[in-house]
């Protein structure tokens, strides 16, 4: 093809360019409408033998035409250049080939081709397996389409719930009629074109009568939503279905700062209006530039006004492709032969003539143009010279929502097509796709090897045939040995011509041979698009806690912790994370720190059946609690290992204070409601949980008590008792705790006013010559004093037993996990039991395995790993096979992975103070 | 859109969650005396001068005010547990308040769904926020402290998709 | 005797069209008994098929496929294979079919592709990186392959991955297996099969079990759509579905059926080259031959038997996929699919003789099943022949849950949905 | 994803509930340690019609149980469950 091929020329206003040539387009075109008009006919390369390749259709289904668009972060590769209407300034670029488009050295592999079938890979590359990654390196680096962008995506992506009575999907003339009556029906509707103009048939066969801007305002007038450029893309359960709506066209630059969006929609009733797709025909070099299909040569003449060819046959099995020769006749083209494989038709344009019981057989091109087409017809063969051929196979109806939907389907033998039936859902299919115009079976006429099925993955007749032969004769073996279907137009115009093939094979009826199921998506959708706005933060927001902006100005280093973000330490003067948080614990051992701790889980429980809810989800007494005073508790899983811990509180008579760790928060919330509602909904009682509620504040170090006296101005209660008070003016919850070993005290105040009671203290505390302290220190503390920790310790694998705590389980049983512990290998002498560990030499790695020797299976780890806050001797905590009988013997700590080492003694898990006389009075 | 929408943070006011877990039909009566209004069916509000009572559970309602009358019309069947400090309120007013929370959410905020008045819990963007329709014009939402800065930054980042 | 595979006889086809390639596998209509009979045929069940007429030498064998082999989760899943657990009783499992891989194209004379690529487990805070070292560590001292890597070093193999510090899930090392990675999942179904038949088992499709044959406590065979078959030993094999075919013989097992969910996008030019999966995040993605980008999440988190995943579940692993990797933003979801994973109650596989005599189970493999294909095909072969678990099956009994002698890698407890 | 009609809110996005267990698997406190691990380990896991404990956790946080099919995904009842509440 060659010259203009559009009339009249002059309106190509929007300036667009292809591998580096810049080319003007109409307004409204898509990028394949702009390239024919341009005279470009070679657009891409196919995937596995890297076959030239031209444009086939007009629609969503084409498999060959394939562009990245766009730049940086903004490229999108394997963009349908039939699916994506040309904006100004628009930078499309052809994939798959090296050094050139016009010339691909990558297309040798076309000449391997009697050696490469299906599966071929099954059959050879033996060997160790790096042998078959160095072939593997090779076929990598062929396969693929377009490149990936390696900048991060400028854009946003929205997401969106959407509601409607009636969703029309398809703005043909059945969807347009539908939705404008659902909506003079009062019905909340909803249309989606994925098209950017509504009208879907009528855009390639206008009818005079019908005029779908004028409807699609009037839907709109009567309250109605029309979205364009939005595919209905997913239909999943309970008639909720994904639509995705291009808010700019693939690459462009989107007004808003959002490229797309992905609509969450729920809908009362779906009619899916989604007409047909045409079916291509099987013949030798069928996949030529210039082959297309003949209701897309129709799209291109009457909606665009481009004459894709000068010199047509047009090759049919139905009377639909006779509507393509009228257009062709009228456009001024020369239509040479109508090549109808029926033995009778329609009457013919003028001046064309008809071939019946005719069927090409191959074409051949030169300098990637289409040249010749040879038929055979009758008994015989003939050639003409073209330069297109337009193909109708007969028509597909676009069934994949109805089947999404778990729809049936009903096997159309005129038209050779799976028409939609019943759906178990509040869906109907509706206009042409119910349907499909009559088009007989037709065997093909050419060489089965370069016929071409699935165009994209080089899927041919021959594949197929391989395939059936050697026993893949399922259709779901048959698409997985041959890759049929896989491409990225998803087998949309494969499918049919394929199960043809394998019926034929099988000496049955397409319907017998099998269907593979459908499923999301209609067509490929945008990543960025379905992580929305989760896109940069993983779907995980960042919790900031109350204190946030004043931990800020002391420029601490934050600890991601779950959702969290909390001070880890606070270092001075250029101090590292390792100096900053011995300092700090050092001055909690020796004055007094103070820390942020308003992340722990808080639950307030009340009532007068308070405790009795206590006493099923704590495996501790609770019940004897005086008013005023607090305890340590955990709970356990209804298996009997510990899920987390914390201490509770008598707040009043009917009132309790209940904390978790902070990252067991969530997951104690839903436990203890579990509990109230599931197991006793009888009981008299409230949980709230007031996590967000309070801040809190640990005071700790043996000034603590001192400090924290003078700006309450009363005597702080001793340890485990509680007090309300008084701090800054802002009323404050006393809880005498101690994590740290130190005495020490925990503030819990309104989050509100945590600011001014922070700052008391903060100045009280460095008045004594202390500091804040952050979670590191908070963690060498914790060692020392051998308090575990969830998540450490505490790993879901460990019993109360195993963490030394089983003395303080309530006797009387009755607890959630109670049942659990009683398993005996929850008993056995070889658990994995908390213990201490010294090192011998220098320090332990975290993490590392707990060995006798060298080369024997590990009998623990080490949990957590520190140095005696004040002497400096690395110490750690370890899950220890037997551990509770092993103190005393000498073990090698080892980690291999960092290549460390040391030797240790099993010790008791406290190292401070493991009388705890501290923190008594 | 001619008149913009905006997002608010308003000053921290006192929250109180009021669970009832015996009696219900009583304390109703008791309150309702009390306050001189009933209290409200699931997901709908009422209020005085001095306090809103909004009904986002089974057995609890967000009390926004001054609950002082309350705490002695509940006896041994309900209990008030202050919950203020873990919540930010945001008024999130103009034409397209209802249009913005359909950005990254679940729920119909449809005004034939969520009239004037209703209340509702949901999930936006993956943060559990209660919505309060307070007018035409006007809806507040409730949500967690630890959140509200993202889900700020979220709607901030939504609000030129109004109407696109 | 079947032509061998190889590029000779590939070369040969190409000058004779291809025409001298049988059947992978016979077609064959069911006797009346066999000495042993699996039910599914899937990977793990012609696995078996295969190992127990190969390494036992029983080769009066059936496999009972209800639809076409290879269609359940071997036909379904990510392709991932390693062995890079914490647990020893899973790693040394695993291990040992990760040494089978290394072997499999050759020993099946099929390409399965296993491409030893390397799997990392990226670790997101100092938290993360600990465990990872305890894992490598445990990995290390029983012989398996762990190394940790910085991230300078990841930004060498993955260069896409976002190494900047202000990453909202900053990442600050990685674990990584060298000798794992990904096979082509539907060539170890055909290979196992066209294996397992060459040794005259009989692979028997579109047969469905619809109930035991019982004498006493014993089960003597099964009845199928196709007929009453006997047998003197019966092994369930059923992934995915394995709480209703236990259900047919009475028992309840420790399982609860839900859906996995898994896409690959369009493809592209290679941009990612190993395993990259996440210790704090759920999401794993690794790029097929074709070029897609093949990803998976966590399973729905309700039972279900249907392979209809729901699509919020999938966009939040898309989220995570591209916050870590943001170069995936602009590719497209070309194809989802699902598969029914048994959900165990400790997360680990049952694997061993049931309380019903004659009737063996292998089941409960989450969703991490594929990679053990060929262990667990190795060790279900020998309990079958034997009536006896090998030593690496031995601690996936069944009896563990009532004893608590529970395996529980992930440490979330006797509800999977709890995770 | 399914719509689940809540018993207090009315049809709501699954995406506001959390499946918990079935209500053969409600392990009684008060129960033997035999029959609590029976119902804590073992389950029907049916290919049909299940009753399944679900909370309104991001709605109402209320609780019910659903009689659900686990091949269809269809909800045949709701069933609220808890203390007394207020119509």
């Amino acid at each position: 093809m060659s010259g203009p091929t559009r009339t009249p020329s002059g309106e190509e206003t929007v300036p667009f360019t292809f591998d580096g040539t810049t080319y003007h387009a109409r307004p409204g075109d898509t990028l394949a409408a702009a390239l024919l008009a341009n005279g470009v006919g070679l657009v891409g390369r196919s995937f596995k033998y890297h076959r030239p390749r031209g444009i086939m259709t007009a629609g969503i289904e084409e498999p060959n035409a394939l562009v990245t668009v766009g730049k940086g972060g903004r490229a999108e590769p394997n963009t349908r250049a039939t699916d994506l209407f040309v904006y100004p300034g628009m930078v499309a670029m052809s994939q798959n080939r090296w050094p050139s488009l016009s010339f691909d050295v990558a297309s040798i592999f076309g000449l391997a081709a009697p050696a490469l079938g299906a599966g071929f890979y099954y059959k050879t590359f033996f060997g160790p397996a790096k042998h078959w990654m160095r072939y593997e390196g090779f076929i990598r680096r062929a396969a693929g389409l377009g490149n990936a962008p390696t900048e991060p995506d400028p854009d946003n992506f929205s997401q969106r719930a959407g509601f409607c009575d009636v969703l029309v999907v398809g703005s043909g003339p059945a969807g347009l009629k539908a939705a404008l009556e659902a909506a003079e029906a009062g019905k909340r509707v909803m249309l989606v074109e994925q098209d950017s103009a509504p009208g879907g048939s009528l855009l390639r066969d206008p009818d005079p009568a019908i005029d779908p801007a004028a409807m699609v305002d009037r839907i709109r007038a009567l309250g109605g939503e029309v979205l364009l450029r939005t595919t209905a893309s997913g239909y999943w359960d309970h008639n909720f279905l994904t639509l995705t709506q291009r808010l700019a066209e693939p690459g462009e630059v989107p007004p808003h700062g959002f490229a797309q969006r992905l609509w969450h929609l729920r809908a009362g009733r779906v009619i899916l209006a989604t007409g047909l797709i045409e079916r291509p025909v099987p013949f030798a070099n069928n996949d030529h530039p210039g082959v297309m299909l003949s209701q897309a040569v129709r799209s291109y003449l009457r909606r665009w006004g481009v004459l894709p060819g000068k010199r047509v046959v047009i090759a049919t099995n139905n009377d639909d492709a006779y509507l393509t020769a009228q257009a062709l006749v009228e456009a001024g083209a020369d239509v040479v032969a109508l090549l109808d494989a029926r033995a009778s038709g329609p009457a013919a344009p003028a001046g064309v003539t008809v071939y019946h019981d005719a069927r090409p057989s191959s074409v051949t091109g030169r300098k990637h143009a289409l040249r010749k087409v040879t038929a055979v017809i009758g008994g015989s063969e003939q050639s003409f010279d073209v330069d297109l051929i337009a193909v109708s196979g007969g028509f597909v109806p676009v069934s994949h929502l109805h089947m999404q939907a778990g729809g049936k389907l009903n096997w159309s033998e005129e038209a050779q097509a799976f028409v939609p039936g019943e759906t178990p859902q509040a869906c109907e299919t509706i206009g042409a796709a119910l349907a499909p115009p009559p088009a007989p079976a037709v065997a093909p006429a050419g060489k089965a090897k370069k016929s071409f099925v699935d165009f994209q993955n080089d899927v041919s007749l021959a594949d197929i045939d391989l395939a059936w032969q050697e026993g893949y004769r399922s259709v779901e073996h048959l698409k997985r040995y041959t890759t049929l279907g896989m491409a990225t137009d998803q087998g949309k115009t494969s499918n049919m011509v394929a199960l043809s093939r394998l019926a034929e094979k099988q000496g049955v009826s397409v319907p017998q041979a099998g269907l593979t199921t459908f499923r999301p998506p209609f067509t490929p959708v945008t990543m960025g698009l379905l992580a929305g706005a989760g896109a940069r933060n993983a779907g995980a927001h960042v919790r900031r806690i109350p204190l946030h902006a004043l931990h800020e100005a002391h420029d601490p280093i934050w600890q991601p912790l779950g959702y969290w973000f909390r001070p880890r330490a606070y270092p001075v003067d250029g101090e590292t994370l390792a100096e900053a948080s011995l300092r700090e614990a050092r001055t909690v051992r020796t004055v007094a720190g103070l820390s942020d701790v308003s992340t722990l889980g808080k639950f307030e429980v009340s009532g007068p059946d308070a405790a009795a809810l206590l006493e099923l989800v704590c495996a501790t007494t609770v019940g004897k609690l005086a008013v005023g005073r607090g305890r340590y508790t955990f709970m356990l899983r209804e298996d009997g290992m510990v899920q987390d811990d914390g201490t509770v509180w008598r707040l009043a008579e009917d009132r309790y204070l209940l904390t978790s760790s902070t990252g067991g928060a969530d997951r104690m919330a839903h436990f203890i409601s579990y509990v109230r509602n599931s197991l006793r909904p009888d009981l008299k009682c409230s949980v709230v949980n007031v996590q967000e509620h309070y801040a809190g504040i640990a005071l700790a170090g043996p000034k603590a008590r001192g400090i924290l006296a003078a700006l309450i101005g009363a005597e702080p209660p001793r340890h485990m008792g509680y007090a309300p008070g008084v701090l800054a003016g802002v009323p404050v919850h006393v809880l005498a705790a101690s994590y740290s070993g130190e005495r020490a005290f925990e503030i819990h105040v309104e989050a509100t006013h945590a600011d001014k009671v922070w700052q008391a203290i903060e100045a009280a505390t460095r008045a004594e010559g202390g500091a804040p302290y952050g979670l590191e220190a908070m963690e060498l503390l914790r060692i020392e004093k051998g308090h575990v920790v969830v998540g450490g310790e505490v790993d879901g694998r460990s019993t109360p037993h195993d963490l030394g705590l089983g003395g303080m389980l309530n006797k009387v049983g009755g607890f959630i996990g109670a049942a659990g512990l009683t398993r005996p290998a929850l008993s056995g002498p070889n658990r994995n039991n908390l213990v201490g560990l010294v090192s011998l030499d220098g320090p332990i790695p975290e993490g590392g395995m707990l060995i006798q020797r060298a080369g024997q299976s590990p009998q623990g780890h080490v949990t957590a790993a520190a140095r005696r806050i004040l002497e400096g001797v690395p110490i750690a905590l370890a899950l220890l096979q037997g551990g509770h009988r092993r103190h005393g013997e000498e073990l090698i700590v080892t980690s291999p992975t960092r290549g460390e080492k040391a030797r240790v003694r099993v010790t008791a898990p406290h190292f401070y103070d493991p009388a705890g006389e501290r923190y008594r009075d | 859109m001619t008149e913009a929408t905006s997002i608010i943070a308003l000053p921290a006011a006192p929250l109180h969650a009021l669970e009832i877990w015996s009696n219900p039909q009583c304390v109703a009566t008791r309150v309702h005396k009390a306050l001189r209004f009933a209290l409200p069916p699931m997901n709908r509000s009422a209020a005085n001068a001095s306090i809103t009572l909004m009904r986002f559970e089974p057995t609890v309602w967000l009390a926004e005010g001054d609950v002082s009358v309350l705490a002695d019309t509940l006896g041994d069947d309900g209990a008030l547990t202050a919950i203020g400090g873990g919540i930010v309120r945001f008024r999130i007013a103009g034409p397209g308040w209802r249009e913005l929370l359909l950005e990254g959410g679940v729920f119909d905020t449809s005004a034939a769904a969520f009239p004037v008045g209703a209340t509702a819990a949901t999930v936006i963007d993956h943060v559990g926020v209660r919505l309060f329709a307070e007018s035409e014009d006007a809806c507040i939402a409730y949500v967690p402290s630890s959140y509200a800065q993202s889900l700020h930054h979220f709607w901030d980042e939504a609000l030129p998709l109004l109407g696109a | 005797m079947k032509t061998p595979y190889s590029a000779f006889s590939l070369l040969r086809g190409a000058l004779n069209g291809q025409k001298h390639w049988e059947p992978a596998w016979r077609d064959p209509e069911p006797k009346a008994s066999y000495d042993v009979i699996i039910i599914g045929g899937g990977g793990h069940g012609l696995a078996t098929a295969y190992y127990l007429a190969k390494v036992h030498g029983i080769r009066n064998v059936a496999v009972l496929e209800k639809s076409w082999i290879g269609g359940g989760n071997v036909g379904r899943n990510t392709t991932l294979v390693r062995s890079n657990y914490r647990l020893p009783q899973l790693h040394n499992f695993f291990e040992f079919g990760l040494k089978l891989w290394h072997n499999l194209s050759d020993d099946l004379n099929y390409n399965v592709m296993f491409s030893p690529r390397g799997a990392m487990f990226l670790g997101h805070n100092d938290g993360d990186m600990i465990k990872l070292a305890e894992r490598g560590d445990a990995m290390r001292c029983d012989g398996i392959d762990a190394e940790l890597l910085t991230p300078k070093q990841i930004a060498k193999i993955e260069p896409l991955l976002d190494l900047s510090r202000n990453a909202r899930f900053p990442i600050d090392g990685a674990l990584i297996q060298w000798r794992a990675g990904t096979a082509r999942h539907d060539a170890v179904a055909w290979g196992y099969a066209r294996a397992a038949d060459a040794l005259g088992v009989d692979i028997i499709q579109k047969c469905e079990v619809t109930g035991f044959v019982k004498d006493g406590n014993r089960i003597t065979g099964v009845e199928t759509t196709r007929g009453r078959i006997l047998a003197a030993r019966t092994g369930i094999c059923v992934a995915g579905h394995s709480g209703h075919v236990a259900g047919l013989a009475g028992l309840r097992l420790p399982i609860e059926s839900q859906t996995l969910q898994a896409l690959v996008t369009e493809g592209v030019k290679p941009m990612v080259q190993s395993v990259v999966m996440s210790q704090s995040l759920h999401f794993y993605v690794s790029q097929s031959d074709k070029g897609g980008i093949v990803m998976g999440g966590d399973p729905d988190n309700w039972p279900s038997y249907a392979r209809r995943g729901q699509p919020t579940i999938k966009e939040h692993a898309i989220a995570q996929a591209v916050t870590v990797m943001p170069a995936l933003s602009r590719l497209r979801m070309l194809r989802t699919w699902s598969g029914v994973t048994d959900m165990s109650f400790d997360g680990s596989p049952i694997i061993g003789p049931s309380p019903i005599d004659g009737l063996y189970l292998n089941a409960g493999w989450c969703y991490g099943g594929f990679k053990a294909t060929p262990a667990s095909g190795w060790t279900y072969a020998h309990t079958l022949a034997t009536g006896k678990p090998h030593e690496l099956n031995a601690p996936f009994s069944l009896e563990r849950f009532m004893t608590g002698a529970t395996i529980d890698e992930t440490s979330v407890g006797p509800f999977p949905n709890h995770r | 994803m399914y719509q689940i009609t809540c018993p207090h809110c009315g049809p709501r996005a699954q995406t506001e509930f959390t499946y918990e267990r079935t209500t053969d698997s409600i392990v009684d406190p008060a129960a033997e340690p035999q029959t609590a691990m029976q119902a804590l380990y073992t389950r029907a896991n049916p290919m049909g019609l299940d009753d399944e404990i679900w909370r309104h956790t991001y709605g109402c946080r209320a609780w019910m149980v659903l009689t659900r099919h686990r091949v269809t995904h269809e909800i045949h009842a709701v069933k609220a469950i808890g203390p007394e509440a207020l119509p």
